[in-house]
C-alpha cells in the first residue's frame, strides 16, 4: 500500500531540509529549505489520507494556501532587508539583535 | 434693668460683624480709614455695653449658678457630644469685663496709634476677629469650644505679630509664636483626650462632677491630665520652656502687644488654670509643679528684663514674669490671687505698653520727619521725654509704681496676695518656700528694670538728637483718654479686693467662691494672719521701693550713650542681653536638626534614597536586568536561533514520545 | 508496477533535495528543487490524491518556486560566493539533521495492519473493516469525480477554514505590497 | 424636600443616572467642537451634582445600603450590577460630583490642547470613581477600580508637565501591581465561598456574611486587598509615586487625585478589607504595623513636606501625613474615630482640593511652583492671600475650620485604644503647622522683592467661583458639621460593632492605666 515507504521519503526529504536550513546562510535558499521540510509533510499528509479520509488532502491544500502566502511575504521581507544592506547572507543581518 | 445671660452671644457678634465689615472694607476699600475708625472700636464699646449689663444683672441678683447658653450642637459623635455653647459664670463674667473694657480702650488708642497705617482696615479686622475669639476662649463651655477661641487668638496674635509682613523678621516672629503655641496645643489636646477617656465628657461642669467620683485625688491619671493641660498654658502662657515667642510677638503693633500680648491672650493659660480648677486642686504635684515653673520664669524672665534696651522687650520679659507670678498663684492654689493679679496685670501692664506706644509713636515720628533710620524703640535713644509728653510720662509713672508693688496701686495688692500665699503653703510642701524666695527676689528685679525703664525713657538728658527733638510732642487725646481710664484703674484696681487687713472685704474672693468650691476641698490654703501677714508686707513693700531705688541709682549712676555709640556688652551682662542664648540653642538643638534630618535623612535619604532609588527603580533595575541577559541570547543570527530551536523540539519529541 | 514507479519518484525527490542542498548557486538549488516539487506531485498520483498533485505543480511549481527564481534573478545572486557554514557548523547540523532522520525514519515501519491496531488496540479488525469510512469516501471520489471529492468537504466541514485562509492570502497580498513598495 | 424627591421617583433612577451621564457626557464632548467642549463638560458636571445632590435629602440616616439594585450580569459566573450607597459611601460621592465641576472650571484657561481628549476623560474618571464608590459586587467593584485608572494615566501622561512619562509609569505601575493583587484576592475570595456556600457569587453582601469560609488563606486575602489600598491610600511606604503624580499632574488632575482617588483606598479598607476579615485586619500583629505605619506616615509625610522646594509636593507630603490619621482612626475602631477617620477623607479633599486649585492658580501666572520663585505677594494678591491662609489653616486644623474636626474626632477615639501612638499622632499638629506656615511665609509673606510678582493679577471671578464651594464648605463642616456627623453615624456604628468581636480584650488593656475608675 505504499504507506511505509511513503512515510520514509518524508522522513528523508524533512532532514534534508533541515540539514539544508542549518547549514545554508543565504536567506532565500534556506527560505526553500523551509519549503521542502512542507513538503515533505505534505507527503506524509496525503500518504496517510488514504486511510483516514479525505481530510489529509484539504490539510494539504491549506497548508500550500499558507506556504503561498509565506512566500509572497518572506520574499517581500527578503527584498526589504536586501535593499537596506544589500545582502541577503544571514551572517550580516543581524537585526533582530536584542 | 435686668438683662438675661442669654444675650451674651450678641457680646461674641458684635465684634464679629465688625471683623466683617473691617475685613471687606479691608479688601476692597483700604481707603475708608473713617468707616474702619467707627466701626472697629464701636463694636467693641457695644460688646462691653452687653457684658457690662450682664454683669450688673448678675451682680444685682446675686446669682451664682453657672449660666449655659446653648447655640448649636457642634461635634455630635456617639457618647461625645460637644454643644457649642457658652458658659456664663463669675469667673468668665469678670474675664470678660477685662477683655472687652481692656479691649475697647486698646481699639481706641488704635484709632491714634494706627491712622497713619496703609494696612489700617485690615488691622482692625484682625484685632475685631481676636476678640471674637478670646470671647470664645472665655465663653467656651467645654474644652473643646474653649479649644476654638483657644487656637483662634493664636491665629490673630500670629496675623497680628506679622502684621508688617513686608519685614521677614516680623513674619518670623509671627511663625514662631503660632509653632510654639502649637506645642502647648499638643499637651491641650493630649489632656482633653485623657480627660475623654476618663470621664467620658469634655465640658467643663460634667468635668467638675465627675472629677471628684471618677479620679483618685493625687492619682496619675489627674496628674498626668493637669501636666499636660499645663503644657498647653505654658505656650499660650509664654511659661519656661516655650515663653521664647513672647518677646519676639513685640514685632507686632505696640496696642497688638498691649492687648494680646498682655492683658489678654497670654493670661488665657492662667484663666484655663482657674477653669479647671478642681482638676488641678486634685493634682497636688502638678500644682507644684506649675507654681514651681511659674516662679523660675518669673524670675528668669526679669533677670533678662534687666539688660534690654527695645522698650517694647524690657516689657515683654515683664509680662513673662508677671505671667510666672500668676502661675505660682493658682499652682499654690490662690486661685482667686491669680485671677486679681491677672486683672491688675491687664491694667497695669496695657497702660504700659500703650504708654509705650505712646512714646514710641513720637519717636517715630520724630525720626520719620528727620529721615533718620535710628532704632525708635530703644530707650538708649530716647531720654527727657517727661519734658514733652507728660501726660504719657504720668501715668506710666503710676503703672511702674503699680507693677512694682508699691502700695496702695494695684499691683501691690494682687502680688503681696501672691507671695503671702506661696508663703504659706511652703508650711506644708517646703518647696514653695523656695519659690516665695523666687517671687520675691523677682519683685525685687521688677522694681530694678522698670526704674531702669522710667530712668532711661523719662529722666536725663534727651538723646534722640537735635534736629529730631524738636518734633517729639505728646500723643492726640484719642490716644491719652485710654491711658488715663487705664491709669486710675491701675491705682484703684487693689479696691477689687482689697484685703481685710486694709478695710476691704475681699470682694473678688467672694465674688468667685462657688465656682472654687471644689478646689478649696481638695487643696485648702490658709492665709497667713497676724504678724506673720504685716512681716510679709512690710517685706514686699522694702523690696520693692529698695528695688526702684537701687535700680534708679545705678542707671543713672553713669551717662548713658545713644544707640549707635553704645559700647558691646560684655561679661554677664552680655549673656542676659542675649537671653542666656536660648533661642540659639533651640535653634542648634531642636530646630536646626529637625530640619537637617527631614531634608538629608528622610526626604533625600529615605523617600528619593532607599524606597524610591532602592525598591521602587530598584525592582525595575533587576527586571531591566533580567531582560538584558536574555538579550544576550538574542545575537541576531538566524542560525543559532533555528539551531537551538531544533535541539529543543528533538528533546521534546525525544522526552514526549519516547 | 506503481510501487517501482513510486520508489523511483522517491529516489529522484530525495536526491535532488539533497542537490538543493548542497548546490552553492542559489538558482540552481531552486531548480533541483523544482525537480524535486515534481517528482513529489507524482507521488501524490499515485497516492490516489490527483487533485493535490495538480496543485501541486500549479501553486508550487508554477507559483512558488517562480516566485523564488524570480527574486533570485532580480537580486542578481546566482553567481554568489558560497553561503554554506563552515565545517563545525556543518557537523552540528549534520547530527541533528541525522537525529531528526533516524527519529522520522521510525515511522518507515508503519503499514495499514499496525496503524490499525494503533488506533482500536486490537488485531481483531482487518484493516479495511478500520479504514472502512475512507474506503467509502474513495469510492465516493470515483464516483463524483477528483475534484469534487475534496470539494465536498471543503464546502461543508472545512468552511471556516478556507475563509480563514483567504484572509490569510488577503493579508499576505497587502503585506507583501507594503514591504515591497519604496514609498507608500 | 424628601418627598419632593419621592414624588419623581429619585430613589430609583439617581444611581444608574449618575453612573451613565459622564459617560454620555463624555460621548458628547468627543463629538463636538473643541472649544465647546469645556462649556459641555460643565454642563453635564453640574448636573450630575445637582442629580447627586438630592442624596443629601433623599438619604435617610440609617445603617445599610440605600438606593440599592441588582441585575444579572453574567449570571453564570455569580457577577451582577449591584449597586448602593450608605453613610461611607454618600459623602464620598457627593465629595466626587462637588470636586468634578470645580475641576472642569479649573481647567478652563489651564488647558490649551487637546480640550476634547482631556474633558471626555475627566467625565469618563468620574464616572469611573463613582462606581468604585457604588458598586457592592466585587467584580464590578474591580472594573471600576481599573476604568478609573486609565483616564488618570492619561490624563497626567498627556497634559502633565515636564517629567509626566516618568510620573505616570510610576502611577500605573504602583497602581497596578495593587491592584491585579486585589483582582486575585477577590477571584480567590469568591471562589472559596462559592465553594463553601454552593452559590458562586460576587455579591458584595453574600461575601460578607460567608467571609469566614476562607479558613486559613485570610492573612493572605487580607495582605493583597490590604496592598492595593495602602498603595491607593498611600500609607508610608508606598506612597513616592504620590508627589511625582502630583507635581507632574495638571491642576485638575492633582485635585481629583488628592481629593477624591486617595480616598479609594481608605474606602477600600473600610469596605472591604476590614469587614471581610476582621480578625486577621485586627490581629495584634496586624494591628500594629498598621498603626505604626500610620503614625510613622502622619510624623514622616509632614517633616518631609518641611523641606520640599516645590509647593505640589509640599501638599503631596501633606496629603501622606493626612491620610495617616484616616488610616489610624480606622484601626482604632471606635465610632469617634470612624466618624473622624471619614470626616478627615472629605475635609482632605476640600482643603487639599482648594490648595492645588490655588497652586494652580498661582502657576498659571508665574508658570513655576517653586516656593523661592514667591514672596511678598500678599501686598498684591490680597484675595488670593486671603484664601490660601485660610485653606492653609483649615489644612493646619485650626479649630472652627474643618480640618479640626476630623482629626480631633480620630485622635480623641483612637486615645483610649492607642495612647502612645495617639499622643505620638498628635505632634502632628505641631508639624503640621511647621510645614505651612513656613510655605505661607515663604509665599505671600516676606519682602516683595522678585519683580516680576510685582505684576500678579488677583483672582478673577471665575476662579473665586471654582474656589467659593470648597471655601463655603471648609467653614460649614467647620462650624457645623453636625449633618453630615449624623448621616455618617449609623454606618459607622454597623461598622465598629461589626468588627468589634474581632478586637481582642487584651488590646483594650493598653488603655488600662488611664482607666482608673472609667464610669
Amino acid at each position: 500500500m505504499l504507506l511505509g515507504p511513503a512515510l520514509a521519503i518524508s522522513a528523508l526529504l524533512f532532514s534534508i531540509g533541515v540539514l539544508g536550513v542549518l547549514i545554508r546562510r543565504n536567506a532565500i535558499v534556506l527560505f526553500m529549505c523551509v519549503e521542502l521540510m512542507l513538503n515533505a509533510v505534505n507527503l506524509t499528509f496525503v500518504a496517510l489520507s488514504r486511510f483516514h479520509g479525505v481530510g489529509g488532502q484539504l490539510m494539504v491544500f491549506f497548508v500550500m494556501a499558507v506556504a503561498a502566502a509565506e512566500a509572497a511575504v518572506g520574499l517581500a521581507i527578503i527584498l526589504a532587508v536586501f535593499r537596506h544592506t544589500t545582502s541577503v547572507d544571514l551572517k550580516t543581518n543581524t537585526l533582530l539583535q536584542g | 434693668m435686668y438683662v438675661s445671660a442669654d444675650l451674651i452671644w450678641l457680646a461674641v457678634a458684635l465684634p464679629l460683624a465688625g471683623f466683617l465689615v473691617n475685613g471687606a472694607l479691608a479688601l476692597w476699600r483700604p481707603d475708608a480709614k473713617a468707616a474702619v475708625s467707627v466701626v472697629g472700636p464701636a463694636v467693641l464699646l457695644g460688646s462691653f455695653a452687653v457684658v457690662a449689663l450682664i454683669f450688673r444683672s448678675y451682680a444685682l441678683a446675686g446669682l451664682a449658678t453657672p449660666h449655659v447658653v446653648h447655640l448649636w450642637t457642634w461635634l455630635p459623635a456617639g457618647a461625645l457630644t460637644v454643644e457649642l455653647s457658652f458658659l456664663v459664670d463669675r469667673l468668665s463674667l469678670v474675664m470678660l469685663m477685662v477683655v472687652t473694657g481692656v479691649g475697647s480702650l486698646i481699639h481706641l488708642f488704635s484709632v491714634g496709634y494706627m491712622r497713619s497705617d496703609p494696612g489700617y482696615a485690615r488691622y482692625f479686622a484682625y484685632l475685631n476677629l481676636f476678640v471674637v475669639f478670646m470671647l470664645v476662649l472665655v465663653l467656651g463651655s467645654s474644652l473643646p469650644v474653649l479649644f476654638i477661641g483657644w487656637e483662634g487668638v493664636g491665629l490673630c496674635s500670629y496675623l497680628l505679630i506679622g502684621f508688617w509682613y513686608g519685614d521677614k523678621a516680623n513674619a518670623d516672629a509671627g511663625k514662631k509664636a503660632f509653632l510654639v503655641n502649637r506645642i502647648g496645643d499638643f499637651g491641650f489636646m493630649v489632656a482633653m483626650f485623657l480627660i475623654w477617656v476618663a470621664l467620658g465628657s469634655l465640658n467643663f461642669l460634667e468635668v467638675a462632677e465627675l472629677a471628684p467620683r471618677y479620679l483618685a485625688a493625687g492619682g496619675t491619671l489627674v496628674t498626668m491630665i493637669t501636666l499636660f493641660l499645663f503644657l498647653g498654658c505654658a505656650g499660650k502662657s509664654a511659661q519656661i520652656p516655650l515663653y521664647v515667642w513672647l518677646p519676639d510677638a513685640m514685632a507686632g503693633p505696640t496696642p497688638v502687644s498691649a492687648l494680646i500680648h498682655a492683658a489678654t491672650m497670654v493670661t488665657a493659660g492662667v484663666y484655663l488654670v482657674a477653669r479647671t480648677n478642681i482638676l488641678f486642686a486634685m493634682a497636688p504635684l502638678s500644682s507644684t509643679v506649675v507654681a514651681g515653673i511659674g516662679a523660675l520664669t518669673a524670675l528668669f524672665a526679669a533677670t533678662i528684663g534687666l539688660r534690654q534696651y527695645d522698650i517694647k522687650k524690657v516689657l515683654a520679659y515683664s509680662t513673662v514674669s508677671q505671667l510666672g507670678y500668676m502661675f505660682l498663684a493658682v499652682g499654690t492654689g490662690a486661685y482667686v490671687a491669680g485671677v486679681f493679679h491677672l486683672v491688675t496685670h491687664a491694667f497695669f501692664k496695657a497702660l504700659l505698653f500703650l504708654g509705650a506706644g505712646s512714646v514710641i509713636h513720637s519717636m517715630h515720628h520724630a525720626y520719620h520727619a528727620t529721615h533718620s533710620h535710628e532704632d525708635a524703640q530703644d530707650m538708649r535713644n530716647m531720654g527727657g521725654l517727661r519734658r514733652a509728653m507728660p501726660w504719657t510720662f504720668v501715668l506710666m509713672l503710676i503703672a511702674t509704681l503699680a507693677i512694682a508693688g508699691i502700695p496702695p496701686f494695684a499691683g501691690f495688692f494682687s502680688k503681696d496676695e501672691i507671695l503671702a500665699a506661696a508663703f504659706a503653703r511652703g508650711a506644708e510642701i517646703p518647696a514653695f518656700r523656695l519659690f516665695w524666695l523666687f517671687g520675691v527676689v523677682a519683685a525685687a528685679l521688677t522694681a530694678f528694670y522698670m526704674a531702669r525703664l522710667m530712668a532711661m525713657t523719662f529722666f536725663g538728658e534727651n538723646r534722640t538728637g537735635a534736629e529730631e527733638r524738636k518734633h517729639l510732642h505728646e500723643a492726640p487725646a484719642i490716644m491719652t483718654v485710654p491711658l488715663v481710664v487705664l491709669g486710675v484703674l491701675s491705682a484703684a484696681g487693689g479696691l477689687l479686693n482689697l484685703p481685710a487687713l486694709f478695710g476691704g472685704d475681699a470682694k473678688l474672693e467672694h465674688w468667685l467662691d462657688p465656682v472654687l468650691e471644689g478646689a478649696h476641698h481638695y487643696f485648702p490654703l490658709e492665709m497667713p494672719h497676724g504678724q506673720t501677714e504685716f512681716v510679709l508686707i512690710g517685706l514686699a513693700i522694702l523690696i520693692a521701693v529698695g528695688g526702684l531705688v537701687v535700680g534708679w541709682r545705678v542707671t543713672m549712676s553713669r551717662p548713658i550713650l545713644p544707640a549707635s555709640q553704645a559700647a558691646p556688652e560684655a561679661g554677664f551682662w552680655k549673656v542676659l542681653y542675649h537671653k542666656y542664648y536660648v533661642d540659639e540653642f533651640y535653634e542648634a538643638a531642636i530646630v536646626g536638626p529637625l530640619r537637617r534630618l527631614s531634608e538629608r535623612v528622610l526626604w533625600k535619604g529615605v523617600d528619593q534614597g532607599i524606597i524610591d532609588r532602592g525598591g521602587v527603580e530598584g525592582s525595575a533595575g533587576l527586571a531591566r536586568t533580567l531582560g538584558w541577559i536574555g538579550t544576550r541570547l538574542q545575537t541576531g543570527q538566524v542560525g543559532l536561533y533555528l539551531t537551538v530551536f531544533l535541539v529543543g523540539a528533538l528533546g521534546i519529541f525525544f522526552v514526549v514520545m519516547g | 508496477m506503481a510501487d517501482t514507479i513510486f520508489m523511483a519518484l522517491g529516489t529522484i525527490a530525495v536526491l535532488s533535495a539533497l542537490f538543493c542542498v548542497f548546490q552553492r548557486n542559489a538558482l540552481a538549488a531552486a531548480i533541483w528543487l523544482v525537480l524535486t516539487m515534481l517528482a513529489l506531485a507524482g507521488m501524490f498520483l499515485i497516492l490516489g490524491a490527483p487533485f493535490i498533485a495538480a496543485i501541486q505543480v500549479l501553486v508550487y511549481t508554477g507559483a512558488i518556486m517562480v516566485l523564488f527564481i524570480f527574486v533570485i534573478m532580480l537580486l542578481n545572486l546566482g553567481d554568489a560566493a558560497s553561503d554554506i557554514r563552515g565545517p563545525g557548523v556543518k557537523a552540528i547540523a549534520l547530527v541533528l539533521a541525522v537525529g531528526t532522520g533516524a527519529y522520522l525514519l521510525r515511522l518507515a515501519g508503519y503499514d495499514p495492519a499496525r496503524l490499525a491496531f494503533e488506533l482500536t488496540g486490537t488485531t481483531d479488525l482487518s484493516p479495511a473493516a478500520v479504514f472502512a469510512t475512507a474506503e467509502v469516501a474513495r469510492q465516493a471520489a470515483e464516483t463524483q469525480g477528483v475534484v469534487g471529492a475534496v470539494a465536498g468537504p471543503l464546502f461543508s466541514t472545512y468552511l471556516v477554514p478556507f475563509e480563514v485562509t483567504s484572509l490569510l492570502l488577503l493579508a499576505a497580498i497587502i503585506g507583501a505590497v507594503v514591504l515591497a513598495k519604496r514609498k507608500i | 424636600m424628601a418627598d419632593m424627591l419621592n414624588l419623581i421617583g429619585y430613589q430609583g433612577w439617581v444611581v444608574p443616572v449618575l453612573l451613565l451621564l459622564p459617560v454620555a457626557g463624555a460621548l458628547l464632548v468627543v463629538a463636538a467642537p473643541a472649544p465647546r467642549a469645556r462649556s459641555i463638560a460643565l454642563a453635564v458636571s453640574l448636573a450630575e451634582f445637582l442629580v447627586s445632590a438630592g442624596l443629601w435629602w433623599s438619604f435617610v440616616p440609617e445603617g445599610g445600603m440605600q438606593f440599592a439594585a441588582s441585575i444579572p450580569w453574567m449570571p453564570q459566573w455569580g457577577i451582577a450590577y449591584r449597586v448602593g450607597i450608605d453613610g461611607i459611601s454618600l459623602f464620598m460621592v457627593l465629595l466626587t460630583t462637588l470636586t468634578m465641576p470645580l475641576c472642569v472650571l479649573g481647567s478652563w484657561n489651564y488647558i490649551t490642547q487637546r480640550e476634547r481628549g482631556f474633558y471626555a476623560l475627566l467625565l469618563v474618571l468620574l464616572s469611573g470613581i463613582l462606581g468604585v464608590f457604588i458598586s457592592l459586587d466585587l467584580f464590578l467593584f474591580y472594573v471600576f477600580w481599573e476604568v478609573m485608572l486609565i483616564p488618570m494615566y492619561f490624563l497626567i501622561g498627556i497634559w502633565g508637565g515636564s517629567n509626566r512619562l516618568y510620573a505616570s509609569i510610576k502611577f500605573f505601575i504602583y497602581t497596578m501591581v495593587g491592584s491585579l493583587l486585589m483582582l486575585v484576592a477577590i477571584l480567590v475570595t469568591a471562589w472559596m465561598v462559592g465553594a463553601a456556600t454552593g452559590v458562586l457569587s460576587f455579591s458584595y453582601d453574600h461575601i460578607l456574611a460567608n467571609a469566614s469560609a476562607v479558613g486559613g488563606r485570610a492573612p493572605w486575602l487580607f495582605a493583597a486587598f490590604a496592598l492595593a489600598f495602602a498603595i491607593k491610600v498611600p500609607i508610608f511606604p508606598f506612597h513616592t509615586w504620590l508627589p511625582d503624580a502630583h507635581v507632574e499632574a495638571p491642576t485638575a488632575g492633582s485635585v481629583i487625585l488628592a481629593g477624591v482617588l486617595l480616598k479609594m483606598g481608605t474606602y477600600g479598607f473600610l469596605r472591604f478589607a476590614i469587614p471581610f476579615f476582621p480578625d486577621v485586619a485586627f490581629s495584634p500583629a496586624v494591628t500594629t504595623i498598621a498603626v505604626v505605619l500610620a503614625v510613622v506616615g502622619i510624623i514622616y509625610g509632614a517633616l518631609v513636606a518641611m523641606v520640599q522646594p516645590d509647593i505640589k509636593k509640599l501638599v503631596a507630603y501633606s496629603s501622606v501625613s493626612h491620610l495617616g490619621f484616616v488610616m489610624l482612626g480606622i484601626w482604632a475602631a471606635t465610632l469617634q474615630s470612624v466618624q473622624g477617620a471619614l470626616m478627615v477623607m472629605i475635609n482632605h479633599g476640600l482643603s487639599t482640593g482648594a490648595l492645588f486649585f490655588l497652586i494652580g492658580m498661582l502657576y498659571e501666572r508665574r508658570h513655576t511652583r517653586d516656593i523661592a520663585a514667591f514672596g511678598g505677594i500678599a501686598r498684591v494678591v490680597p484675595v488670593f492671600s486671603l484664601i490660601f491662609t485660610l485653606v492653609s489653616l483649615s489644612s493646619i486644623g485650626l479649630p472652627g475650620l474643618n480640618g479640626f474636626v476630623g482629626e480631633f474626632l480620630v485622635l480623641l477615639g483612637s486615645f483610649g485604644r492607642f495612647p502612645w501612638a495617639t499622643g505620638i499622632a498628635t505632634t502632628g499638629v505641631i508639624f503640621a503647622a511647621a510645614y505651612l506656615l513656613w510655605a505661607l511665609q515663604r509665599i505671600i509673606f516676606n519682602k516683595l522683592d522678585k519683580p516680576e510678582n510685582e505684576s500678579l493679577t488677583d483672582l478673577t471671578p471665575r476662579e473665586l467661583a471654582v474656589l467659593a464651594p470648597l471655601l463655603a464648605g471648609i467653614v460649614w463642616l467647620g462650624l457645623y458639621p453636625a449633618p453630615v456627623l449624623r448621616r455618617m453615624e449609623p454606618t459607622s456604628r454597623q461598622f465598629v460593632e461589626s468588627v468589634q468581636h474581632a478586637i481582642p480584650q487584651g488590646a483594650q488593656a493598653v488603655a488600662a492605666p488611664v482607666n482608673e475608675g472609667h464610669p
